[in-house]
């Protein structure tokens, strides 16, 4: 520790298909400093731990630019094993748990302190004796370390979330050299209560001598317990501050605040109002997993490009997946005033609504059929479009003259660059394959369009070009679309309204030129500060 | 006083019962073991008769189709029958693999048991150290009898249906081997033609397909004038009719019987008289050869032999356990194997070592032999 | 600033419930076995004697393969039906060591070594491709145990006595090329199940006076040798290679991140069920005294499975209590079901057919019964 | 040009490519060898027809995303259930088979209905499920054909008197029915117009299915369940529809086999006819993700071309030798393992 630092990180450059996602990144960590990295779903947090963490897809892409410094030791960090051997930790967002494995056989995971036996001799390490009392007494000193008290012999199967990430905690503290914890967004999943335990066993790691880089998005933990704050934007670090000069409001700004052009769209006949609503959804609850929706109410108006903002996890995707029946909801949506059937697709999908999968590949596409094929399927299936004639509905045959004749008008007006309708969703580009889906829903001609994440995983160029197509069918078909997006700027591009959904309801409703400031506060659960300083 | 003499005609009631029982019963029980009818009529319509000729003697038991893979099962059927005291004798027809096993662990706790067995599949040496006696039709000795039949058919050439795992059984490798010695010494072409095996992950059905096509293969290559011949049971009724289609010639069957795959392979029409009448259904099948234009080119033993192991070694447990015949005693054996096939026969045993018998019976050729 | 925790983070409710419901749904399958075994016996009227001895005398030959299996599964590859290929390195071994009459319990050790080198390269191959067939484990080695028999019939028809030299006249077809179809084992036969009768008779008749515990006859040796397994395989559970394996078993993808080798810890299960494929192979055989040379293998997966099934295993799950159970379960009802179908139905054949359609939809019926509670404990969760 | 064969590699496939090759020599090896080609390809495309259907059979399920139906056997029973009755009433010719068709469909279809019934529990696993379904209906059915009430004399066994045979030869009622219509010869080539046609009409049929409304439905259940939930498609009535429609073939199939072969194979020969359907399918380069008309086609030609000539050419090149049908299990069991490693690679 030469220079006193753990970790240096010297303008770390990155580039994906040659779209810039990490430029001249630089960062310092010194021993028992809690550094927070915030910044915008896509401003390039996840690809740098991915640097840090030597993970194989950097080295796949063409590895990066920049140095990484341990210990004023220039490193090379080839594996997430490297990784570890240097004393770097990382808790995951998602869980790197074995649900079947009890708390300390998951601290322990290929760690496993062992006694040698009669049968080791013979056949080698592998087949030493776990060393059970000693395994549960460390995880026990790990858990005790933050100040819990887990049965470090129960199933992790079963426990709640929170302490499932106590146990992630655990594990990394308990390898014995490490000096620098990766937080991944660790609160995302937690309760207010849970989260507030995770930043006080944070703090007494810092105490002991531990670096914590932790990112987040929920700027008043932030505010809490970080020494210092690296904001980041669009790949590049736009500022850098202690806490003592940090607040709150300004932070958000940063992160969110880009100097956004809002285009000057195209006008509209009539403006939407609240007097004609197309959509009214109330009490609405969708269980879907990681997004829960918790009794939100939400009305849409009729012919309005309609945002749907939030952190990750406040439920904000589950709300187009349980209108549109793919996961389990209860309460009540009616549309121009007839109540829809809650949990069928195929009720949905013929009341006039369409959806636009945020999960591309799993849910919004059949990667191994032709684009044509993607686009009209839907259409076929719940409106008998392209079907030639014949007695019998279900064995009627496709018409493949007008699925061809659609499928190149689509291509055309979408501007899908393939080698023809025939070509394998498989083969095409992210943003290609957007606007298949984006075609798929739009051959349905619904009223009202759900698009959940249109621009996730997608270079620059096509970002943009989506965006435009929404608003052409807004304005040239008068198509109502609820948009979801994690990015608030792009919301802010095209959006007449912007609702920000905090813990599974709406937590308010924002026109797009409102200040970075009551976005990020909002977001953040500070709604009521908000309206008390407004 | 009430008490006790209820408890008195209780008791004489019970030793009435079982005195009653075992008045009317024979002395001792005998077990038949057979495969069931979908792997071969003969053997247990053997047994049915068996059981109706000796009401209450017998004890019918079937091993599993797919015996290869449930040998468990099939000694489990044998050991269950041992474990009955009064049966002193049990009869096995056909001795598929594992009857050696099952012998064994029944003579450990069951000495006493008689083994009779009927078309033993495993190795003869081990069989015959085994089991009280063996009853085979003489598969080395057809090895000469049958070409010699062949040539007295008209033929000019012999083709020998089989595959790996048949030529694995040591009395089918040596018949095949003197077929063609023998078909050399009387001056025909020997073929040897290698089929799919029944067990093999096709089954039966691709092996009766193979059968089917190649037959007129080898009758477009080789003139009408070959006689034919399959190891396997199941192939002879696809065997019979592209024989008949093609016109060419059939010395006999794998088991030589009148009912093993004539019936079917004829279509044949098995009317009230017909049923269970073997000299009635031999009739009946002569009359469709000849009606075909077959006449002399087809033969078969009078005997169904699966039908007779089972009848005779049923009848030569029953008169050893009476002590009426002494089981060495080749002679006496043979005595009473003749007396139910109701035809004269070659008796042979494979060794001093045990009672392995082998029996040979002559043809009847359709159209010719048969009035 | 947020307010300080009030409520301290509770435990979970420490370790599982052992409500009679959860006994109910955790051994439903054993359950419903046993109802319809013991219904098989009262319909049978079965000598208790004659199916103590048998369902013992099964379990003996069968326990050691039934236990093969656990290993793979806690791996994560389901039910390795490539245990014939096991069996195949086992009868190798017997015919070496038959072909040089080593005979009794030196003959069975000699087999036994000799089996394993066998074993460990032919598991390798299987867990190899195993390995390029994730997800679809069991078809893959279903298929493998068909390819692997024609390989098998090619060396012991084909090429002994051609390419391998061998002679001897009483294992080989009269034409000097190939092996018989039979082989009598009978120097080997009892040579482990009996090797420890001697403290039976010695020990336990004498001093107890010589009071027989019912006319039974168990493979004594075999089932000890059988408890010593079930003892190793927990241990390799204990280990750390065991735990390896639990955790590739339990999520591929976490285990690879933790820095385990998958694909080797993969072909590491394998190779250890093969090994011991082999060696119940060869108590299989030592027990029954005769082997078919060419079919005593084909099916040893497929039984082995269902029993392990039967015992409330689950392709994901498996323990040795469900191989124990579940053997003797499966072995009661295959004693008893045959004769139950022939008293029900007076005709010897019927009954046969019976026995098989019973035995078999029971089997299907039980692996639906598991995923359909797999199914329903997922959704209530 | 050079685009054109790469193209046509890819879609093939090595395996394909190599047993074509084998095939090929195989053809070579027979002309050298003097054997009469003529047969050959006459025995080859017998079986082809004949199986056809079969290997069709597989189709729905793998579309359904069922997965390979080793549960044929179901199909198949209800086909011989029909063939035996109309056999029963002494119907001949075209009377008989389609007798026996009509028959067998509803049969068919209600067994199919139960049989999807319990797969729909079983999930994943339906394919293990299936082998010993098929296991228990082949050994319950072995039961029916002992005990039913069949009294025609040409079906029952000659020494009991009563249950039905083994095996039923067909000569009397609609044997080769199929095969004899409008058959012709060219070059000593025995071509049975019928049953290729027959065969024809049910590929060009369920081709066209796959081109309906439900059929698309059905293939796009199996590649992609969510897409298809969020298209407003009941996954559980296509995974339903898909195992009918396959056990429906199934029983077809088997009545044009038999007519083809002959005889009708009752007990245990059911069993067998989910073996060689699903090697075709595979060998036609299908996965178990994705499986087209394509594919049953090829799968159909080479697997039973394979079978035909096979193993008379190697007995022709290797005079007396055993190793032709071992040979032949190696080769075809080699070829599945193959693609069932290859599936996830492209």
């Amino acid at each position: 520790m030469r220079n006193g630092h753990v970790l240096e990180l010297k303008g770390i450059s990155k580039g994906f298909f040659g779209t810039t996602v990490l430029k001249g990144v630089s960062l310092d960590i010194r021993p028992g400093e809690i550094h927070a990295l915030v910044g915008e779903n896509g401003a390039g947090k996840s690809t740098l731990m991915n640097i840090l963490f030597g993970m194989q897809v950097i080295q796949d892409t063409g590895g990066f630019e920049g140095q990484v410094v341990v210990d004023g030791q220039a490193v090379t960090i080839d594996s997430p094993r490297r990784a570890m051997e240097l004393g770097i930790g990382m808790v995951h967002q998602e869980f790197m748990l074995i649900p079947g494995f009890t708390v300390s056989e998951n601290i322990k995971l290929n760690r496993e302190p062992t006694r040698g036996n009669l049968a080791s001799r013979i056949f080698g390490h592998r087949l030493e004796t776990l060393d059970e009392p000693l395994m549960q007494a460390d995880s026990r000193m790990a858990l005790g370390k933050l100040a819990l008290s887990i049965d470090e012999m129960a199933l992790v199967g079963g426990m709640p979330v929170g302490h499932m990430q106590f146990v992630e905690i655990a594990r990394e503290i308990d390898k014995k050299n490490v000096r620098l914890l990766v937080f991944d967004e660790p609160t995302a999943v937690l309760a207010e209560s849970e989260a507030s335990l995770l930043l006080d066993a944070m703090k007494r790691l810092s105490s002991e001598g531990i670096a914590i880089l932790f990112i987040t998005h929920r700027l008043d933990e932030v505010m809490e317990v970080a020494d210092n704050i690296t904001i980041l934007r669009d790949g590049e670090v736009v500022s850098r501050m202690p806490r003592s000069e940090a607040k709150l409001g300004r932070i958000a700004e940063l992160m969110v605040g880009r100097k956004i052009e809002r285009p000057v769209l195209p006008p509209r006949k009539s403006e939407p109002s609240d007097e004609d609503m197309v959509l009214r959804i109330e009490n609405f609850r969708v269980d879907m997993p990681g997004e829960r929706v918790r009794g939100l109410d939400l009305s849409v108006r009729r012919g309005e490009i309609l945002g749907i903002g939030g952190l990750a996890g406040h439920g904000k995707v589950g709300i187009a997946n349980g209108v549109i029946g793919l996961y389990p909801s209860t309460g009540r949506v009616a549309k121009d005033g007839s109540q829809i059937p809650l949990n069928d697709p195929k009720q949905a999908l013929l009341s006039g609504m369409a959806f636009v999968s945020e999960d591309r590949r799993g849910v919004g596409l059949l990667l191994d059929e032709s684009i044509e094929m993607n686009i009209i399927l839907t259409a076929m299936q719940v409106q008998g479009k392209f079907l030639r004639p014949g007695a019998l509905q279900s064995l009627r045959l496709e018409d493949r003259s007008a699925m061809r004749e659609h499928a190149l008008e689509v291509m055309r007006d979408l501007d899908i660059r393939c080698t023809g309708p025939t070509q394998l969703v498989r083969r095409l580009s992210g943003g290609n394959q957007q606007k298949v889906c984006l075609g798929r829903a739009f051959t349905m001609e619904p009223e009202v369009l759900w698009v959940s994440e249109p621009t996730r995983g997608i270079d620059v160029g096509a970002k943009q070009l989506v965006l435009d197509l929404l608003v052409k069918f807004n304005r040239e078909h008068g198509m109502t679309i609820v948009m979801t997006s994690s990015e608030l700027a792009e919301l802010r591009k095209i959006c007449d309204r912007i609702a920000i959904v905090y813990r599974g309801q709406i937590a308010g409703i924002l026109p797009p030129d409102a200040p970075d400031v009551d976005f990020g506060l909002i977001m953040a659960g500070k709604g009521a500060a908000l309206e008390e300083v407004s | 006083m009430f008490k006790r003499s209820i408890l008195v005609i209780a008791a004489l009631v019970l030793v009435l019962g079982v005195a009653s029982v075992s008045l009317g019963a024979p002395a001792f029980k005998i077990g038949i073991v057979t495969g069931t009818v979908s792997q071969g009529e003969d053997e247990y319509r053997g047994a049915e008769y068996v059981v109706a000729k000796y009401p209450g003697m017998l004890e019918h038991r079937t091993y599993p189709d797919n015996f290869m893979a449930e040998q468990e099962t099939y000694i489990a059927q044998i050991t269950g029958l041992a474990a009955d005291p009064a049966i002193k004798a049990i009869v096995v027809n056909q001795g598929v693999p594992g009857t050696v096993a099952a012998i064994r662990k029944v003579k450990q706790l069951r000495p006493d048991i008689l083994f009779v067995i009927g078309e033993p599949h495993e190795d003869p040496p081990i069989v015959e150290k085994e089991a009280d006696i063996s009853l085979i039709p003489n598969n080395p000795a057809r090895g000469q009898s049958i070409p010699q039949l062949a040539k007295k058919l008209g033929a000019k050439k012999f083709l020998h249906y089989s595959f790996p795992r048949h030529m694995s059984m040591n009395d089918l490798a040596t018949r095949r081997d003197l077929m063609e010695q023998e078909c050399k010494k009387l001056g025909m072409e020997f073929i040897f033609v290698t089929a799919p095996d029944p067990m093999g992950e096709g089954g039966l059905p691709a092996a009766q397909q193979f059968i089917l096509e190649d037959v007129p293969r080898q009758v477009a290559k080789h003139g009408k004038d070959i006689a034919f011949f399959s190891t396997n049971c199941g192939m002879q009724e696809p065997l019979i009719t592209a024989i008949l289609k093609a016109g060419a010639i059939f010395p006999e069957q794998c088991c030589p019987s009148p009912t093993h795959g004539y019936p079917g392979a004829l279509g044949l029409e098995i009317t009230e008289e017909l049923a269970g009448n073997f000299p009635a259904i031999v009739k009946a099948i002569n009359t469709d050869i000849v009606k075909r234009g077959m006449a002399g080119r087809m033969a078969t033993w009078p005997v169904a032999t699966s039908y007779l192991n089972t009848v005779a070694g049923v009848e030569i447990a029953k008169l050893a356990l009476e002590k009426k015949i002494n089981i060495k005693d080749m002679a006496a054996v043979q005595k009473v194997v003749e007396e139910i096939a109701g035809v004269s026969m070659k008796f042979e045993r494979n060794s001093e070592k045990g009672q392995f018998y082998r029996y040979l019976v002559g043809s009847i050729i359709f159209g010719k032999d048969v009035k | 600033m947020l307010e300080k925790p009030t409520a301290q983070v509770k435990t979970p409710a420490g370790g599982s419930g052992v409500g009679i419901s959860d006994i109910l749904r955790n051994w439903s399958v054993p359950i419903f076995f046993l109802v319809i075994s013991i219904a098989g016996i009262i319909a049978a009227r079965l000598d208790i004697n004659y199916l103590v001895n048998e369902v013992v005398g099964r379990f003996g030959r069968n326990a050691f393969l039934v236990i093969s299996l656990i290993i793979p599964v806690m791996a994560g590859l389901g039910l390795n039906f490539g245990i014939v290929v096991g069996a195949m390195a086992g009868q190798t071994a017997l015919v070496i060591v038959t072909h040089y009459q080593v005979e009794g319990l030196a003959g069975f050790a000699l087999a036994a070594v000799i089996s394993v080198p066998i074993a460990m390269l032919l598991g390798l191959l299987v867990g190899k491709v195993l390995n390029r067939a994730k997800g679809r484990e069991m078809v893959t080695s279903m298929i493998m145990g068909y390819f692997a028999n024609g390989i098998y019939q090619l060396v012991f028809l084909v090429l002994l006595g051609t390419l391998i030299p061998m002679k001897d006249p009483v294992l080989m077809l009269g034409s000097g090329i190939g092996l018989r179809n039979t082989i009598d084992l009978i120097g080997l036969s009892y040579s482990l199940d009996r090797a420890m009768d001697w403290l039976w008779n010695g020990f336990v008749f004498t001093s107890v006076g010589a009071a027989r515990l019912g006319p039974w006859r168990f493979p004594l040796c075999t089932l000890f040798i059988i408890g010593i397994l079930c003892v190793l395989t927990t241990f390799i559970t204990r280990t750390k290679l065991g735990q390896e394996m639990r955790a590739v078993g339990q999520d591929m993808h976490i285990a690879q991140v933790a820095g385990i080798n998958v694909d080797r810890t993969r072909i590491i299960a394998i190779m250890m069920s093969t090994v011991l494929a082999a060696w119940g192979q060869l108590i299989f055989l030592q027990n029954l005294g005769t082997f078919n040379t060419y079919s005593s293998h084909e099916q040893v997966g497929m039984f082995s499975v269902a029993a392990i099934l039967v015992g409330g295993a689950t392709t994901r799950r498996a323990t040795i209590w469900n191989a124990i159970v579940g053997t003797l379960l499966f072995h009661t009802l295959f004693v008893v079901s045959p004769l139950a179908g022939q008293r029900l139905f007076g005709v010897s054949q019927v009954g046969e057919y019976f026995r098989s359609f019973l035995a078999y939809g029971v089997i299907a019926v039980a692996l639906a019964l598991h995923a359909w509670q797999g199914r329903s404990s997922k959704q209530s969760k | 040009m050079s685009d054109k064969l790469r193209n046509a590699y890819e879609q093939l496939g090595l395996p394909r490519l190599i047993i074509i090759v084998f095939l090929l020599v195989l053809f070579a090896v027979a002309v050298i060898m003097r054997m009469d080609l003529a047969i050959l390809i006459k025995d080859s495309i017998t079986r082809i027809g004949m199986n056809g259907i079969l290997v069709l059979a597989m189709l729905p399920t793998l579309a359904c995303g069922v997965g390979l139906n080793f549960g044929l056997p179901v199909g198949v029973i209800a086909g011989i259930v029909g063939a035996v009755t109309s056999m029963n009433w002494g119907l001949k010719g075209f009377a008989g088979f389609f007798t026996a068709m009509v028959i067998a469909i509803p049969l068919a279809v209600i067994a199919g209905y139960l049989y999807a019934m319990l797969l729909e529990r079983v999930q994943g696993q339906e394919m293990m499920v299936g082998t010993y379904v098929g296991f228990s209906v082949v050994s319950g059915m072995c039961m029916f054909w002992l005990l039913a009430p069949y009294r025609n004399p040409a079906m029952i066994f000659a020494l009991g008197g009563k249950g039905l045979r083994t095996t039923i030869t067909l000569d009397r009622t609609f044997g080769k029915v199929l095969n004899d219509f409008l058959g012709f010869s060219v070059f000593d080539i025995y071509i049975p117009t019928g049953l290729l046609l027959f065969m024809g009409i049910f590929f060009v049929l369920i081709a066209l299915f796959f081109k309906s409304k439900a059929g698309l439905a059905m293939r796009t259940v199996g590649s992609n369940p969510m897409y298809a939930r969020s298209s407003g498609i009941n996954v559980q009535r296509m995974r339903t529809m898909g195992v009918i429609l396959s056990t429906v073939l199934a029983a077809i199939g088997i009545l044009v086999y038999s007519q083809s072969y002959g005889f009708v194979q009752l007990y245990t020969a059911p069993l067998t006819a989910a073996f060689p359907a699903v090697a075709s399918v595979l060998i036609g380069g299908a996965s178990l993700r994705k499986a087209t008309i394509g594919h049953a086609i090829i799968g159909t030609v080479l697997f039973h071309t394979l079978l035909t000539i096979a193993l008379p050419v190697t007995q022709t090149v290797l005079q007396g030798a055993d190793i032709s049908e071992i040979a032949r299990t190696i080769m075809s069991n080699g070829m599945i393992i193959y693609a069932l490693t290859r599936a996830e690679r492209r």
